[in-house]
């Protein structure tokens, strides 16, 4: 037995996945704008008022919700509060690294952050118990276990479905007291729904939902947010090249498509 | 691909127990262990104890770039263990904590004797636990795992460590405490051994016992070790075959 | 030796507009640009837009003393952005938050097509954005006085990256959001270019917006960026003289 | 004068020393079951309410106790805190290093911790001044000056030591007001006693309290707390290798003897 | 277009430098008691309560105070909190790193937070709002743009003109409530006027005001904090060379007539 | 072994005072000195003055592994300030803070002049100071026992650095002020000295004095150098015999 060699040859990939691309095609046989096969499940962990496990692919995350009861921001005192925090942790990768988050982890949280907040997923107003003072704060956390390209559209799904899964304890105002009944849980006030649609970029052309190596290979990637009434709620390009406005605005019109059949994934109620 | 040992048919074997979840005192909460359930990591393994889900990922052998760690004549073994911030009743703050940090430097040595380490000389094999639900008896669960995840990967041990501890609440020794029996308990004795030899390469004992309640808990923790080596070595043949 | 454009003489181009400042809804806030403004850097810029102030150092290309960044055939470029802890209402802690991490990558990835990193291998060309005043904006200005600091630097260049934002508020697609218009707006959009190709190297999108409101803003964005890319040249003429 | 070298050449050491351990003796003449000379000193730091310095051989420490007013944890309302903390400072021997807590230190002081808590060598519920709001907390501070091996037992001696040294002013309620007086300091309530011992297994031997040359060679280490009744109130296998169990239960007997002899070291009563 | 080399030849630029010493001279013509020029300018951040900036020559710092409501420290609660916060940011000099402040930036702010505090230049009490509760903490942050040299100087003369530029709300008690109000703001209250003087010592001259090169070379450094009135509020020798006795004193005369002129330099009256 | 000198004998040698404790304006604290008290470290010593307790190892020359502060043609010396958590009334949170972080800085460059650091190239001298009880004046108590420790080390000095302070309280200028005069004192000078030639090695000033008080608080701090110096001789002597 040896010690494992780093198994990427990049040039010799980056020249076979962009021929492929000049034809019309993926390694994984799959078209321009198909998704790799979607499994997602809820409830997964009892210990979490919410969780969701999302693979796409090979990608699989796991998202778990937990409310907190906390303090409102001076500036907004009757509304609550989303924390998003993810964390790739060095079981999903050979490169990913323990320590505190780096500059794609905290990318990754907080674009999925903007994506569920400006989207307005979660109905804030109420979670509010008492104005100024007590407000439910929900953590969402993100953890990476395996990771084979695009977390971004894993960590949105996932969340989503977790906020969809969650449930919180009924919290009352009774003689200038907060009781809160860990027996009586309702749903946690679902407003919208929100999802997240990337593209890669190679060799000029964009390529829905890039697993690892086409990643590795990209000149590009745009990330895109849409609600469920086709309304653009977040967007982030990466990668090292530009892209054009027409890719651009031809990524957003794909992504109306796409997301309408990404969204038949989500359950139909929460619960 | 995946192996799976789901541990339905569990019944109890000894006599009846007034345990809350009904086990007797001598019986393990119901399990499964599969192997080879990530795709990146080299080796991996997954394994559920009563309410406890546990996730590894080994990595390795490979090249250790920090050269103040590498050992000339052998590679190096590094855990890590870590809770996910949803996988306990109040949201766990990430990163590791001083509870971690030794749970990580004690897996390591229970890990470490099994290991033939002397074939790899400055490499590092890196193994990830990561606890994605807690209920009582993780580290154990975390080291039965990581044994799984380890063959997975290839490395080639002396044998596959094995993890259980026993305890004692209400006055009585009993095997693998739950959550609930811990809190509540009077001691708690985790014990991983190498069950070939019957060696024990983790030890801990936390509360007090007296000298034959110890010798006890430590004979129970290795019959429950035995119980989860069967079904360790189970998931390494699922997933290869003999 | 200092070049200073002061956009004074500025006034309204098109259809008048409630904005509170008085704006058309293509209009930027007032700006200057200047370039060469440090001693000990490299290359510096110095920009203000509305109440926004930045200083940009530029160091490099310089030895990179981290191997495992080093990059064996191209320069590396790394982009800092901090706030000055008196630059916002409230005291802002000294030291990176999650904001100014994620601002700081993506501003690298807004510059690098731009410059010849392949002409510096083995080595870095760092870039530092200082805001010591913060009023809306701050992540495109930083963008548009960082190139005019690399160019002062002597760094080769494609083009010289720059960035506005356009947005929405009340209903209403406008350019270049001040602090007060973001904070009631309903979305905002980031966007850098290469002017000569039009090619886009920074796009974010922050609230709702349609697909046609997008688009509106997106055109907007680049307006604006094309309007502050003449100051910039002239400030680096002002400076060499052509 | 010449940069000093590193001094021990562990090959050579290793023999050395598993010869003598093979004809049952030990490098400075000790038998296993024989403990180094033990210095114990209480009450040496004024500003510290509770002080002890150990010498174990050439092995030192200092352990203080400080008392501070604190809120109690949420699920144990009616009791105090005990805090244990460790330092290997870059003092005691050349690879200490500077910074934050490494593994063995954390190991060190959850190990003591756990030693003095679970004997129960502190009546914390007579530390709760005011049940759920205010209660002493204790913090022990164990800093390691001169590293010869065996820091646990030296760590846990110590605490003890410190422990029963430990003067708090007396706390009361008046008028809902906590009133602290300084001028009349009270014994710290100490319930039990406990120790700590430690065996290194060398040639498949067990010999007790291992000073450092014998450590660097071992092939395991144990170390068992005891109460003054004899029971077992913590344990910690260490070291590289595995323990049969015959060993370690061998290893507890022999405890049970070498503690009384240890316990003669504390003083007779807290002062 | 090469890689930049490192410019700074130490031994050449020492031996020159020192000879120039010798003859009396420096090598940017100034005398031995001259300052570089100085300009400063006031209120030049709107959203800082108070700013300053300084070029002592190529030297360029900026200072911005802010005003936080607090709680006092438990030993001193009838007066206010000000605290002195510096960064070597990247920006200023090719050798400074991101990250936690280094010694070098510990030193600078704490040296300038004595020379201000010691001094008595702001009134604190005066900024004790209700005693033992609430009183204004005045965040000092000192930073650094440009690094020729001399920043103790710099820091210190940025760090008085900014208080005295330094607006706050008027903060009353009414009806047991704090009232703030951000539109009635009243100039901080300043006591007193401190400045300090460094001097470098080369070929054991001492030279005022030193610049980069001449620190690079310099035996020694001296900063001397001192009063309108001409007493000594703060000292602090720097560099790996001794100083004798005659020079500190020398010093000290010397600064109280540069002094003089230097406070020429700041505002007449704080607004 | 070890060498005790302690300073019962001490009896006052000048004008009355007011002070709490009695002493004359140019009085030091009772301390004794001891060289050789640790074991591991390759030079030691220990130091008391009136209630401080100061223990210092020294470890060095030997080879600095941070290749970036590793000097071509001289020693680094490395000297650290710690404080106990236990050594002051209100436990300190373990870890550098700016204090010690300051007082570590000016402790290494009031030692360096007296060190030989240039007969070892590329090498680092390490300097660890632990204050064990603190009662004012630690930092140069500190500085004292690091150059008896040095020595004990077998470091070759030019002389034995010494420090001392001075300082006002209730308008007079006196020597070593304890903790309780410098808490109600009005000002403070530690000063350092190479007492063979007199140089000073480290000066501060922190309070308000007149340029005639500084100069008098500068005397009397030299002063008490030349005092405690012969204290430490006595020590290595004591240690090493002539």
């Amino acid at each position: 037995m040896v010690i494992k060699m780093v198994k990427i040859i990049p040039e010799i990939i980056k020249e076979s996945l962009t021929n492929l691309v000049k034809s019309g095609e993926r390694s994984d046989g799959r078209t321009f704008d198909e998704y790799r096969d979607i499994v997602l499940e809820t409830g997964i962990i009892d210990k979490a008022e919410g969780s969701a496990r999302v693979k796409i692919g090979k990608t699989q995350i796991m998202v778990g919700a937990k409310p907190q009861l906390g303090e409102p921001f001076s500036d907004t005192p009757n509304v609550g509060v989303l924390m998003t925090n993810s964390e790739l942790i060095p079981m999903a990768a050979p490169d990913f690294e323990s320590g505190p988050p780096d500059e794609r982890s905290v990318e990754l949280s907080r674009v999925t952050d903007r994506c569920m907040r400006e989207a307005g997923v979660v109905d804030l107003e109420k979670l509010c118990i008492v104005e100024g003072k007590k407000v439910w704060m929900v953590f969402l956390d993100i953890h990476i276990l395996d990771y084979d390209g695009n977390l971004m559209d894993a960590a949105v799904l996932g969340s989503m479905a977790a906020l969809m899964n969650t449930k919180i304890p009924e919290a009352k105002l009774e003689n200038d007291e907060v009781v809160v009944d860990h027996e009586k849980l309702v749903p946690l006030p679902i407003k919208e729904k929100a999802l997240m649609c990337t593209f890669a970029k190679i060799d000029g052309e964009l390529i829905v939902d890039p697993q690892l190596e086409e990643e590795q290979v990209m000149e590009a990637r745009i990330s895109i947010g849409m609600r469920a009434d086709g309304s653009i709620c977040a967007m982030q390009k990466g990668g090292m090249k530009p892209l054009n406005k027409d890719e651009i605005l031809k990524a957003v019109q794909r992504t109306s498509e796409i997301t309408k059949k990404l969204m038949e994934h989500l359950p139909q109620n929460n619960h | 691909m995946i192996t799976i040992i789901i541990n339905k048919d569990f019944k109890p074997k000894s006599k009846p127990s007034k345990r809350a979840d009904g086990r007797a005192f001598d019986e393990l909460r119901p399990f499964k262990i599969e192997a080879g359930v990530l795709e990146r990591a080299d080796g991996s393994a997954y394994l559920e104890l009563g309410g406890n889900k546990v996730m590894v990922a080994v990595y390795g052998p490979r090249e250790l770039h920090i050269r103040r760690l590498m050992q000339p004549d052998r590679a190096v073994l590094r855990c890590r263990y870590n809770m996910a911030p949803f996988s306990v009743d109040d949201r766990k703050r990430p990163g590791p904590d001083r509870r971690s940090v030794e749970i990580s430097k004690i897996t390591s040595e229970a890990i470490m004797p099994a290991v033939f380490l002397e074939k790899f000389p400055r490499s590092t094999i890196d193994v990830f636990i990561e606890i994605l639900e807690a209920e009582g008896g993780t580290r154990c669960a975390g080291i039965t795992a990581a044994s799984v995840a380890l063959a997975d990967a290839g490395v080639p041990m002396r044998d596959l460590v094995v993890a259980c501890a026993a305890g004692k609440t209400d006055g009585e020794v009993i095997l693998d405490l739950s959550e609930a029996e811990d809190k509540d308990g009077e001691a708690d004795v985790p014990v991983a051994i190498m069950p070939r030899t019957g060696e024990i390469t983790l030890l801990q004992s936390d509360g007090n016992l007296t000298t034959e309640e110890f010798e006890k808990a430590l004979n129970l923790s290795i019959d429950g070790c035995m119980e989860l080596s069967k079904a360790q070595k189970e998931a390494i043949v699922k997933r290869y075959g003999d």
